[in-house]
């Protein structure tokens, strides 16, 4: 509960806050109370993952690249109150369907079954025998994504040569 | 047979020439008219290099090529040449040159007359020699269009109306006798006029089309009628048979000589052919059937446009009168070639006789219509365009040359013996008189006719006291003299020996008439 | 606490924020952090699904989850390649002012 | 002598050949033009005379000779031409190829004075290359052909003064009567060769005109009950009427006399105009021919015969109230050719082609004295202005009135006198009807009494000339005294030497037929004869050469009784015939009005015609189809309206209506990224809420 509290709390801050920076720290709390949340599920593996990799990677480049815009936000436009109350309008409606959604679902009441006890090397067994094509291919995309993403932001060094 | 192409090469000639003009059209007016005569020359000079080897004694078509097009629709490239098509050739590849030389009053926009002459005269090429529906209506068709800008750009005051007719009159029967083929094409998946007449021979092909077409509306000896009439119609606008004549009289004097010309000698002649090439092997049985009143209709044309010629005051009016009646005596004689089947010696014997009288006189008058508009064409050069037959008179006192010979085409047309008119005329009467008698000795009064107003014209131009206003209007010139020279003189060889064309068209002849047979 | 419900709600919740930030905020990059959040939110529901569903050893939810994160780490840096470079190029990250592909 | 038969068709070709080479010369070549007509003409004469020659040698033999020749083919058959050599054809040539000589010879002198000098010969010669091309043809069709160039000749001669109105006039009216005629012909011709398969008038057995085909033409009838030979044989008489001036084609020989003299004296009076009497004799078998041993004469025979006699008397009546010197003679020439006709019908062959021949040289004589006294008077054609000429033109009156004479059947010693009387004599034994006879012999009594009148009033009295003419009596009296210098004078030489030789045959031509030495008859027949006077004393010879020298006779005393007992003084004095009977002499001075009944219903009908023609193609089928065509003008515009303001206009309307709306769809495309989403979170509960609706449903 105060995992949950906490997690929902830096996630909004990370949304509502005005600066960029504060932003990403919230964020980074948020991902942590998530990672949390993992661990609370019995996810071990996971959580830590979630951990090394958003709390570790993402966070650390999203404030990598906040620094490279070196810009704060600008200024609100006239419209964006209305744009703040239209757009929070529709993610408050789309929780409350989501919310009734499950609350009207008959699966969700069910009680904890009990801890499964995964281990790591199950984990890799299984990434190694029966995931194993996926895991290529998420290889294949991981390796795309970090040639892509240093194309896209030198492609542009060369043309502004 | 894989031998030279000479037909596609002579139909393509005009076509080459016709670009050539287009693309070199700014060197000037003489260049275009020394280069158009040339192609047009070397287009006779084909056509008489094919005179030459063409296999008289056999007379079956020569010359063919033969290419599969569009097989699921049984197209196929064919052309090829009998007799008849040989002498529809060489009558074009005359009457062109004939066109270009009597056209030198043109001078707007003279490349664009000069190519779609020589488009039109590949268009006369590729009719004469198709013998496959398909490409044949292309031709047909297109040799419209050059006709109908001829006339659209370069006629006379009331050209637009003329145009138009024309064009929408000859539309009208070239889409009757579309819907005809394709009622038959349906039937029998052919469009080969071969074909076609060797179906209609052993009498299968009506009998398919009523099985296949199955208008359970009409009676089958009625819908092969109506698949007839459109052939029919066709062909009847292109003769013209009376009653749908009358585009012809206001496209010929509206439209500039050179191109009467071309109207007259060449394309008056698809009509003809067509009668002979298709109707007559295809539909010789439902001709037959409605022979009464198709020869009714070719009196009427005969006589009618007679006794119209009289009361006309337009010398091109006159002409193109003439031309209906001239025309009329091949339409004659063809009906009476339906008249009677079987092998009897001595109607077929007549049939021989008027059918070649039909080919003589088809060339007969191409020649000698020809050379009367060019006299026509000279006449208005002098008079700066009045052609009426009260404008003039007494000019053999001024141009002696000039009536004289213009009176030796005159009476060729009158049919005197001894020049071209006659042979043709006498063959078709001989042909004909044992196998429609009646009609035979009614379309006498269209001689008659023809001898009044070809005599009115001597008396009212040439003859009298001499209009002052023609006091010096200059006789024919050294020039124009000897190109007059070649046509006049082939009057008289045709006059005198007939049988240089009948020698080369008599075995086709006789393919032809037994052909007819159902 | 602890039943499935209440891990769905929240999730939902953390989603409708994500949800709510990427249509509010005008920074391209904390929109793109909002849908880092939407996505957060939906590996949440995974191993909940996972903990809570017939059949935990067979291990789907948390493959899911590892492949899903691997694949927003991935999007994340080629999103934030992209951000730069349209940075690069408009001299913003307004995405109100990035309107290109209006009709 | 043989060779005479194959190289006949140089007889016809010489003079055609001299008549193109004479069309290619220039007006100056004028001695050229004449010598290669007249040698032309000379050279055939002789070889005529060869022909004749030949014909004389073969008597005996008693065949036709032929040559034929193919012409060209169609289907199986070949069509063949040929030329023949018989008795007649051979008499024909000698007179035709003689009678032109002399005329042609005549012409340099008549014609001395044109500018058209070189045209008048090739025509000429082209004229008489076509006659004599008619002569000698074996073939029906060669002989039609020859005989409408012989026509086209004619039109060219009539016409040749073309700047005269009247003169065209009267050649197309001569071309196209006959061309009537010519097209009967035609037709005969074709029905002919559609039943016997042949045009060939003699072919070895397999002719038209021979055995085997008349007998197969006799047998068959056609649908008014006539046998197909009398329906052919009319047809061909059609033509023969036409040509020779028969009533009712016979308009158009007055009318010829437009041009010049020599003309009228060559082509219509010799040679042309009795082309359809020598036609009609070619194709003797045919007409005769008749079913087994019928005594009376075939219907086609019967109507030659009726024909002619009704010429003969009609055109001797109109000629008597002519004044036009070459008028009378051409309605003479009417009236001639009616007794030749009937001649040919009561007699035969030989009975009409005697007095052809003797015609032709006592008629063309006649014209050429007219020629010559037209000549002396400066053009004058008027009898009532001439007179005295007989003192002031001897030789000229010389010939003239042994013309004259012979023409009037004087008695014994001159031609006519012989070959009139055979017809007539023919003509009282006819067993059909005895009127042809007594209208021949009225009418020999009409022609003594016109000739009469015409010698006294051109050769009696005293000139004329001076006096104004009758036209410009009215206008004016100043041109009078122009005329009047020019005196009537003799002819040169050239026109009096073929005159002179002419009148020696006028005279002595008749001995070769009398009824003593039927010469000519047998010739013709191919018998052979002797001389014995007393073949006079047989049937009916004597009575009718005494009754028709009786009528010869009186027909000069009533003559002599109004012309020349008188002399006529002035010319505007009236004829004596009209001061006693004006209303019929003005009827037969206009000709029976035969003119005018023709121009008020057949040409008038004719006209009426082509005018209903004409407009009927203007107005009616022309109209039709511009209905038409301006009802589908209209179906068009109307289309068009439907086409621009229903079709069009609710297409445009449409495509206005997808464009507003792309530009308002347009509208939620803003390229705002958060925009999309936040339709896509819309969306997202949209489809939420219908799936738990649908799941609870």
């Amino acid at each position: 509960m105060i995992l949950a509290v906490l997690t929902v709390a830096g996630m909004a801050a990370a949304m509502g806050l005005r600066n960029a920076v504060h932003c990403v720290l919230a964020l980074t709390l948020g991902f942590t109370g998530v990672a949390a949340l993992y661990l609370q599920l019995d996810a071990q593996f996971v959580g830590l993952t979630q951990i090394m990799v958003y709390v570790g990677a993402v966070a650390i480049l999203i404030v990598f690249v906040i620094m490279m815009t070196h810009r704060s936000e600008p200024a609100a436009p006239p419209n964006f109150i209305s744009l703040w109350t239209v757009g929070s309008a529709v993610a408050a409606a789309v929780f409350a369907v989501l919310a009734w959604a499950i609350c009207a679902s008959t699966a969700s009441t069910q009680g904890l079954p009990p801890q499964p006890g995964v281990t790591v090397q199950q984990i890799g067994d299984a990434l190694m025998h029966r995931f194993v094509l996926p895991l290529e291919i998420m290889g294949l995309l991981l390796t795309a994504a970090l040639i892509g993403a240093v194309v896209i932001a030198m492609g542009h060094k060369e043309d502004m040569k | 047979m894989t031998a030279f192409p000479w037909l596609s090469l002579l139909t393509a000639l005009p076509l080459v020439g016709a670009l050539v003009l287009l693309a070199f059209g700014g060197l000037g007016k003489l260049f275009v008219r020394f280069s158009a005569l040339a192609f047009s020359f070397a287009a006779l000079v084909l056509t008489l290099f094919l005179w030459h080897n063409f296999d008289s004694a056999s007379g079956s078509l020569q010359f063919q090529e033969r290419i599969s097009w569009i097989p699921s629709l049984s197209v196929e490239y064919r052309v090829a040449i009998d007799g008849l098509g040989l002498l529809m050739l060489l009558l074009t590849s005359i009457v062109v040159p004939i066109a270009i030389i009597a056209s030198c009053r043109i001078q707007e926009r003279v490349p664009l007359y000069y190519s779609l002459v020589l488009i039109l005269q590949a268009c006369l090429f590729g009719t004469f020699t198709s013998l496959n529906f398909f490409h044949w209506f292309i031709f047909w068709e297109l040799s419209l269009i050059p006709a109908f800008f001829l006339i659209r750009l370069w006629g006379g005051p009331r050209r637009t109306s003329a145009a138009t007719q024309f064009l929408v009159y000859t539309m009208v029967g070239s889409v009757a006798m579309l819907l005809s083929f394709l009622a038959i094409f349906l039937a029998t998946h052919k469009f080969d006029f071969i074909d076609l007449a060797a179906m209609a021979r052993n009498g299968q092909l009506m009998p398919a089309v009523i099985d296949k077409l199955d208008w359970r509306r009409f009676s089958p000896g009625h819908l092969a009628l109506i698949v007839f009439s459109g052939a029919l119609l066709g062909f009847a606008v292109k003769v013209p048979l009376f009653p749908f004549h009358t585009w012809l009289p206001s496209a010929y004097s509206e439209a500039p000589t050179g191109t009467t010309i071309l109207l007259t000698g060449a394309m008056s002649k698809m009509g003809v052919y067509g009668f002979l090439r298709i109707l007559l092997p295809i539909f010789g049985a439902q001709m037959q059937v409605v022979l009464t009143p198709l020869l009714w209709l070719a009196v009427a044309t005969i006589v009618f446009s007679a006794y119209a010629a009289l009361a006309q005051k337009d010398l091109k009016r006159i002409f193109a009168y003439s031309s209906i009646n001239h025309l009329g005596y091949c339409l004659l004689a063809i009906f009476a070639l339906a008249k009677f089947t079987g092998v009897d010696t001595f109607l077929t014997t007549q049939k021989y006789a008027a059918m070649n009288g039909v080919f003589l006189q088809m060339f007969n008058h191409g020649l000698t219509a020809a050379t009367l508009f060019w006299f026509v064409a000279m006449l208005e050069k002098r008079s700066g365009g009045l052609r009426g037959l009260d404008d003039f008179g007494g000019l053999r006192k001024v141009a002696p040359v000039f009536s004289g010979l213009m009176g030796i085409a005159l009476f060729s047309s009158l049919g005197l013996p001894g020049l071209n008119g006659f042979i043709g005329e006498f063959l078709i009467f001989k042909g004909s008189f044992p196998l429609v008698t009646w009609a035979t000795s009614l379309a006498v009064i269209g001689l008659l006719m023809t001898a009044i107003f070809v005599l009115g014209i001597l008396q009212r131009v040439f003859s009298g006291p001499l209009n002052r206003r023609w006091a010096s209007l200059p006789d024919l010139t050294v020039g124009e003299r000897i190109v007059l020279a070649p046509a006049i003189g082939l009057m008289f060889v045709l006059g005198l020996y007939p049988q240089l064309v009948l020698g080369v068209v008599n075995n086709t002849v006789i393919q032809l008439v037994q052909q007819i047979k159902f | 606490m602890s039943s499935l419900q209440d891990y769905l709600l929240l999730s939902s919740l953390l989603f409708s924020i994500g949800f709510a930030g990427a249509l509010i905020r005008r920074n391209a990059i904390l929109v793109l952090v909002g849908i880092e959040l939407m996505l957060n939110a939906a590996n949440l529901n995974f191993i909940a699904f996972w903990r809570y569903g017939p059949a935990p050893a067979a291990l789907t939810g948390i493959m899911f989850t590892i492949f899903s994160i691997s694949i927003a780490a991935a999007e994340a840096a080629v999103g934030l390649g992209i951000i730069l470079a349209v940075y690069r190029h408009f001299r913003t990250t307004d995405l109100n002012l990035m309107n290109s592909l209006k009709g | 002598m043989t060779w005479i038969v194959p190289n006949l068709w140089l007889v016809p070709a010489l003079p055609m050949l001299a008549a193109a080479i004479g069309a290619l010369l220039r007006r100056r070549g004028r001695i050229a033009a004449a010598t290669l007509a007249i040698g032309s003409m000379a050279v055939s004469f002789l070889l005529s005379i060869c022909a004749l020659l030949q014909v004389l040698a073969n008597r005996s033999g008693g065949q036709i000779l032929t040559f034929n020749f193919r012409w060209f083919q169609f289907g199986n058959e070949w069509l063949k031409l040929g030329w023949m050599l018989d008795p007649l054809t051979a008499i024909m040539l000698v007179m035709v190829t003689f009678v032109g000589l002399l005329i042609f010879i005549y012409s340099v002198g008549y014609m001395a004075h044109d500018e058209n000098f070189t045209r008048f010969f090739c025509f000429m010669a082209l004229f008489a290359g076509a006659m004599l091309g008619v002569v000698i043809s074996n073939s029906l069709l060669l002989l039609f052909m020859c005989w409408e160039i012989v026509g086209l000749t004619s039109y060219l001669l009539i016409g040749f003064w073309y700047n005269k109105p009247e003169a065209a006039a009267a050649a197309k009216k001569a071309f196209i009567t006959t061309r009537i005629g010519d097209l009967a012909f035609l037709l005969g011709m074709v029905w002919l060769y559609a039943k016997t398969g042949t045009l060939l008038f003699y072919d070895g057995g397999a002719g038209c005109l021979e055995h085997s085909a008349l007998t197969q033409l006799v047998a068959q009838s056609t649908a008014i009950g006539l046998a197909a030979s009398t329906g052919i044989a009319l047809l061909i008489f059609c033509g023969a009427a036409g040509k020779s001036g028969q009533v009712p084609l016979h308009v158009w020989l007055p009318d010829a006399m437009e041009g010049p003299t020599p003309v009228s004296a060559l082509i219509h009076a010799a040679t042309m105009v009795a082309a359809g009497v020598f036609l009609i004799a070619r194709i003797y078998p045919l007409m005769s021919a008749h079913a087994g041993a019928a005594l009376t004469p075939t219907v086609a025979l019967q109507v030659v015969t009726w024909v002619g006699a009704i010429t003969a008397l009609f055109a001797a009546l109109i000629a008597v109230a002519q004044f036009d010197i070459k008028r009378i003679l051409a309605y003479s020439t009417i009236s001639q050719l009616g007794y030749m006709m009937m001649g040919l019908g009561v007699g035969g062959v030989a009975v009409g082609m005697f007095h052809l021949i003797t015609h032709a040289f006592f008629k063309s004589l006649l014209f050429l004295g007219a020629g010559s006294v037209i000549h002396g008077c400066n053009g004058e054609q008027d009898i009532r202005r001439m007179g005295g000429l007989r003192r002031l033109m001897p030789i000229t009156f010389a010939a003239y009135a042994v013309g004259m004479l012979a023409l009037c059947g004087f008695p014994l010693l001159f031609s006519g006198f012989w070959s009139k009387d055979d017809i007539l004599r023919s003509a009282l034994t006819w067993s059909v009807s005895r009127v042809p006879f007594y209208m021949g012999a009225f009418g020999a009594l009409l022609t003594a009494f016109y000739m009469t009148r015409q010698v006294f009033y051109v050769f009696g009295g005293s000139s004329r000339l001076a006096e104004p003419s009758r036209d410009l009596l009215h206008n004016s009296h100043a041109t009078g005294p122009a005329h009047a210098s020019a005196l009537p004078r003799e002819s040169p030489a050239v026109m009096t030497v073929p005159l002179v030789i002419l009148a020696a045959f006028a005279m002595l031509l008749g001995f070769i037929g009398t009824p003593a030495w039927p010469w000519f008859q047998s010739f013709l027949d191919g018998t052979h004869t002797t001389f014995a006077f007393s073949a006079f004393s047989g049937l009916n010879i004597l009575p009718v050469m005494i009754s028709s020298s009786l009528l010869v006779f009186c027909g000069l005393g009533l003559g002599w009784a109004f012309y020349g007992h008188k002399p006529i003084e002035s010319s505007q004095a009236s004829d004596p015939l009209n001061t006693i009977q004006p209303s019929i002499f003005s009827f037969l001075g206009h000709a029976f009005y035969v003119d005018t009944l023709y121009s008020a219903t057949i040409i008038r009908w004719n006209t009426g015609c082509s005018r209903v023609c004409d407009w009927l193609d203007r107005w009616v089928w022309n109209g039709v189809v511009q209905t038409v065509s301006y009802f589908v003008v209209g179906i068009a515009h109307l289309d068009d309206f439907f086409d621009t303001s229903i079709v069009n206009s609710g297409f445009d309307e449409g495509c206005q209506g997808v464009s507003r709306s792309g530009q308002i769809l347009s509208l939620l495309q803003d390229g705002q990224v958060q925009s999309y989403m936040r339709i896509i979170g819309c969306a997202l509960i949209v489809l939420v809420i219908f799936l738990l609706w649908g799941a609870k449903v």
